[in-house]
């Protein structure tokens, strides 16, 4: 995205886009063996489908990864939730969801009921939640489950299970025999080293890795000299963290030439998410940008189908699960 | 300063499908400064104005790439495909919307969110203060229009009165008062004793919007004299669409969406007053 | 900062600062003792004297941080060296500079004679790089030293010593007994907890600390397909790691309440410095925001010094060598 | 796409105070298309205009924050207090620099570099390729001021021969060549043999810009004949005025900034041709 505008799409591809015409996807890619009609995804906790429905079908994504779901409702943090930086967001949501039963009953049978390809984002405080959650999900029509352990507005004896590799091989030994389901690890990048928790992750089970979750930053009101968001701190994403993104696939993928990555951090255009997948990426998920404008996801995933056109070598990797590097 | 025109109508083609309007960009038709740092920004939009209802709000987007957040506004007024906000400069990007002229380009989403109920046949006590009087003078006007029900205006000015003229443009009976002579709680007992804000047969019905203190005490007034209350909100947002759960609000049932489970609450919901 | 002019800084004050006119500094701080004329000083590797003594009168800022010095002349990374990020720039330097005995003979005295309070920064690829250069420092005219224990782009055993609290207790032990300077150690944030290493570095000597250096990050050329950054990953600097840096400088102010800080990141206008102070700092640095304008930092000293006169409480703090939290 | 008008002359300030002018705003006064995707754009500075020298270079800022780099263009023509640039559309950036149109405000900073070296009277050979062609105008611009001096143009183009008219319009001799008939060394070599090369009693000096390959093969040209060479560089910068080290190549002297100790090197500090 250049300049902050709804013509943005116009002008990067050179031509209009009309993404209500019904569409022939031409480049599929494979994710664990899963086949997405095309490379782009929702990230976690930026899609709702009660919301989404209204503006598109969601069943043109490669897939929809749904809110962080916990074993209970959690009510999150108070409010504000959000800050402003430049060319990011901030958030502190606090994992706020009605919980796996809810999930369950309601937004799950919805989504596929629609026809979308789900990956049910998994959320816990401790290991035992995200027990709960993932035996609840692994009989359940999820199509990919992936387990986030990077969030870091949810203390877990201070840091998140991301960050520690021995926490992220124990959990993922409790989580792996409990589910086929293919399952996703999503990494933090608050960390010194991410090709450490990525190894640690795939040794463990892990059937693909997805990244980055939310950079760690604040800002301050200057007029209060308070921080504005309640919970002091939150998660930056949007197009500012893009090249922290493309850093942490780049080195999992040299470090781990096999493992099925999910790219995510950034991405607002065609082209950002093509530079993942040149990253290594097999797939890219969306976030902050459809908080800018809800259609975001679905322009992009058509950006790349035409971006792709160009690249039949690229196109012809991801089709058959490999990926450029 | 203007922005690209975009060269297809994105609002056609998402109706056409069936779909809701994304963000699209629209010409400014008109922008005044209604006192110091207080704009009302005028926009073509005719889906907006068609659709809009009271207190329903809109995302306006600034050309500054820094501030890729969505601005929210309640809508102020509709006349033919026009649609107008008022909004007070507080920061960079109400500065820079500000700075917009008619015939430059903006970034828009809506209208967003539920607006007020306005079913009943009532005497619409339209409560507010500062900034929240802009999606007042919206009910106003929507009100002027049902043969049923009357409105009445109480509003409080920290000082200059910069919306006054739009609302008492259509209400049946407006009164104001600012800081200097008391709060709207002070107006509204003045005007109970008077008589005359119950001046008429119809059931009173209270339409707040305005700052946090303000609706507190307007609803606890409601709430002692068994007057139902529409309590219009405001958060910080990601999205204004439902997809985010970042503009939540403290409320019976739990922490609920500001954006689209609101702006507008029950005093009930939000166990003021009792 | 909002939109991309030279106009900037007039809107965001509401009023044009002529920043040749003679000023009387309104607003001092205190850094280890050291009294700064004004709290904002420029970055490392984004100044040089030969550069910017054609725009303004260096003796103006409140410090100046010189270009990381090695024991000999380093040649640095091969070129391409930078890349562009959404609101942020990228750089792979690898340190390249004449060594410390050039510095000693030439940019130290110019910019002493110019008046200016320096700020000399050490680099090094192993203890011993370090202690070489700051022998040589110890009886200099710089008026602090900053040691560089973070910068992503040179390898030392594989991560930077700032990364490794035990490393970076162990230099600050053989390099804390050299010098009675000032001794600042700047920290970079591509850690999994920014207060350890800092922890670290009090406990062992440094009289004040300064974060964030670069943030890892990475492009790639869609053309190519390729890392456009000859080194592959750089690190990112200017607006987009403005909350990183706001986060790392009050995490640390909380975890360590006396030690003072210098604020650094993403810090393009006085009103950027002014949050980095209520976020805990005692002085801030800038830095990529010089290569987008020259004058950029003599700018934001003044809109910070006409800020600072609204907040009295602040300002008296920050001259008395406190701090607003 | 406008911008604020500065409302202070910020170059008046710095050179008042004895400096060089820091980044600031000048008016847009001409963009035209000369091929598909190459624009030539005008801007008004007596500052630049006076003094820029010929393969100096001036920074442009688009107007969006994604972009806050520097996107640097050598100088291609000066008239009066007005700047021109001739510049391919490779990028976002440039795609957006492209948009601008004639009242248009962008920002600068310049000019930036050292030139090159026409202190002495020659047979000035212009050989360039490509995008180097730009800066070459200016050179034979400044060198049709100089008495003792003549300029000969020697540019290979890939196909469109977008900044034919400019370099003719100021060199005494001008050639060209494209890609379907060969390269600029194929073309020096015929012109040698026919004696056009030397038709003058002037020393030759060839001055260069353009493509890497080219430009050695143009420095191995003249090592061969003793012919002395200078040639401007291109690399990927960050301030562009010799702050940040991140513009560096790799000379017999060690790594140097193009920005500052550029961008015109000799063929003998590149090592190159020999
Ligand atoms: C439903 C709703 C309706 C509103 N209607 C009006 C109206 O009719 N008139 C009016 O003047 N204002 C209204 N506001 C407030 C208005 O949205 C903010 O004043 C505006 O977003 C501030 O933007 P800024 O860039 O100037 O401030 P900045 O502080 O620079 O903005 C930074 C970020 O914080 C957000 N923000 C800052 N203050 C507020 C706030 N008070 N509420 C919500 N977000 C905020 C911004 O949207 C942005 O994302 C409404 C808010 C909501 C939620
Ligand atoms: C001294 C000098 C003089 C130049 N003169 C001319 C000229 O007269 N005409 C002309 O067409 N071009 C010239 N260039 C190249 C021109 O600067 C780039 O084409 C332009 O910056 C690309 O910007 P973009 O945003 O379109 O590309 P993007 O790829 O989107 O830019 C991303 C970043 O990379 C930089 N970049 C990309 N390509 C180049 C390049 N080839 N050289 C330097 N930086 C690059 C940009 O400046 C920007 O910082 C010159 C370069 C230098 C260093
Ligand atoms: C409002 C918001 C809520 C989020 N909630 C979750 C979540 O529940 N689970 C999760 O794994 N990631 C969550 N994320 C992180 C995103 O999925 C994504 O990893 C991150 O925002 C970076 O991508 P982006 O730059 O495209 O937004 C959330 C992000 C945002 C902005
Ligand atoms: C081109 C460039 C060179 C740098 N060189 C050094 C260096 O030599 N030593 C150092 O400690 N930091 C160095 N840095 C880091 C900066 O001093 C600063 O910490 C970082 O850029 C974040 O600040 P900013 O966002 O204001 O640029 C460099 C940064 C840039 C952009
Ligand atoms: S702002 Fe996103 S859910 Fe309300
Ligand atoms: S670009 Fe900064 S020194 Fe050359």
């Amino acid at each position: 995205m250049s300049a902050n505008t709804a013509a943005t799409a116009a002008r990067e591809t050179d031509k209009h886009i009309n993404i209500y015409e019904p569409h022939e996807w031409k480049h599929s890619t494979q994710v664990a063996s899963v086949t997405w009609k095309n490379p782009v995804g929702t990230a976690s906790g930026t899609f709702q489908y009660a919301a989404v429905r209204w503006f598109y079908d969601v069943s043109q994504l490669g897939a929809v990864c749904t809110k962080g779901c916990s074993p209970i409702p959690w009510e999150g943090n108070p409010s504000p939730r959000t800050a402003e930086g430049p060319a990011s967001n901030l958030n502190a949501v606090g994992l706020q969801n009605p919980g796996v039963d809810h999930y369950l009953e309601d937004d799950l049978p919805k989504l596929k009921k629609a026809g979308a390809m789900v990956i049910a984002n998994v959320a816990g405080h401790c290991d035992d939640d995200y027990m709960q959650v993932v035996e609840k999900l692994a009989d359940s029509d999820a199509d990919m489950l992936e387990i986030n352990v990077s969030c870091p507005n949810v203390t877990h004896g201070g840091m998140s299970v991301g960050t520690d590799p021995v926490a992220l091989a124990t959990l993922m030994d409790k989580l792996r025999p409990m589910t086929d389901k293919p399952m996703i690890v999503k990494l933090t990048p608050n960390v010194t080293d991410i090709t450490v928790p990525a190894r640690a992750a795939v040794e463990h089970g892990a059937d693909a890795l997805s990244m980055i979750n939310t950079v760690l930053g604040m800002r301050l009101n200057i007029r209060t000299g308070e921080p504005i968001i309640a919970n002091k701190t939150g998660g930056v994403s949007g197009p500012a963290v893009l090249p922290i993104g493309i850093a942490a696939v780049y080195r999992v993928r040299t470090a781990l030439p096999e493992i099925p990555i999910i790219g995510i951090g950034g991405i607002d255009s065609g082209e950002k998410a093509l530079e993942y997948l040149y990253a290594g990426a097999n797939a890219v998920e969306v976030g902050a940008a459809a908080l800018f404008d809800p259609v975001a996801p679905l322009r992009i995933a058509r950006e790349l189908d035409d971006l792709l056109d160009e690249r039949p070598e690229l196109a012809a990797k991801l089709a058959a699960g490999k990926t450029w590097r | 300063m203007t922005t690209f025109t975009p060269t297809h109508d994105v609002v056609a083609e998402a109706t056409a499908a069936g779909f809701f309007p994304p963000r699209h960009t629209v010409e400014v038709t008109q922008v005044t400064e209604l006192t110091d740092r207080v704009v009302r920004l005028t926009f073509r939009d005719a889906f907006i104005a068609s659709h809009a209802k009271p207190a329903q709000f809109v995302n306006l987007f600034t050309h500054d790439d820094f501030m890729l957040m969505p601005r929210p506004f309640g809508v102020s007024e509709v006349e033919g495909d026009e649609v107008s906000v008022i909004f007070a400069i507080i920061g960079h990007g109400t500065e820079q919307l500000a700075q917009l002229q008619s015939g430059d380009m903006v970034d828009v989403l809506g209208p967003l969110g539920r607006g007020f109920n306005l079913k009943q046949d009532a005497n619409y006590i339209l409560v507010g203060g500062g900034l929240g009087v802009p999606p007042l003078v919206y009910a106003a006007q929507k009100i002027a229009d049902l043969a049923g029900s009357v409105a009445t205006s109480v509003i409080g000015y920290r000082d200059a009165h910069f919306g006054e003229e739009y609302v008492s443009r259509y209400t049946d009976r407006s009164f104001s008062i600012d800081n200097a002579q008391g709060n709207v709680v002070d107006l509204l007992n003045q005007l109970e004793q008077s008589g005359e804000l119950y001046a008429t047969d119809h059931t009173p019905i209270i339409l707040s919007c305005g700052p946090l203190p303000m609706m507190k005490a307007v609803a606890a007034w409601a709430a002692e004299r068994d007057i139902p209350a529409q309590l219009s909100m405001e958060q910080r947002m990601g999205c204004g669409y439902g997809t985010c759960v970042l503009c939540t609000v403290d409320t019976v049932d739990g922490r609920l969406k500001v954006c689209s489970d609101g702006p507008v609450f029950t005093r009930e919901q939000l166990g003021w007053g009792k």
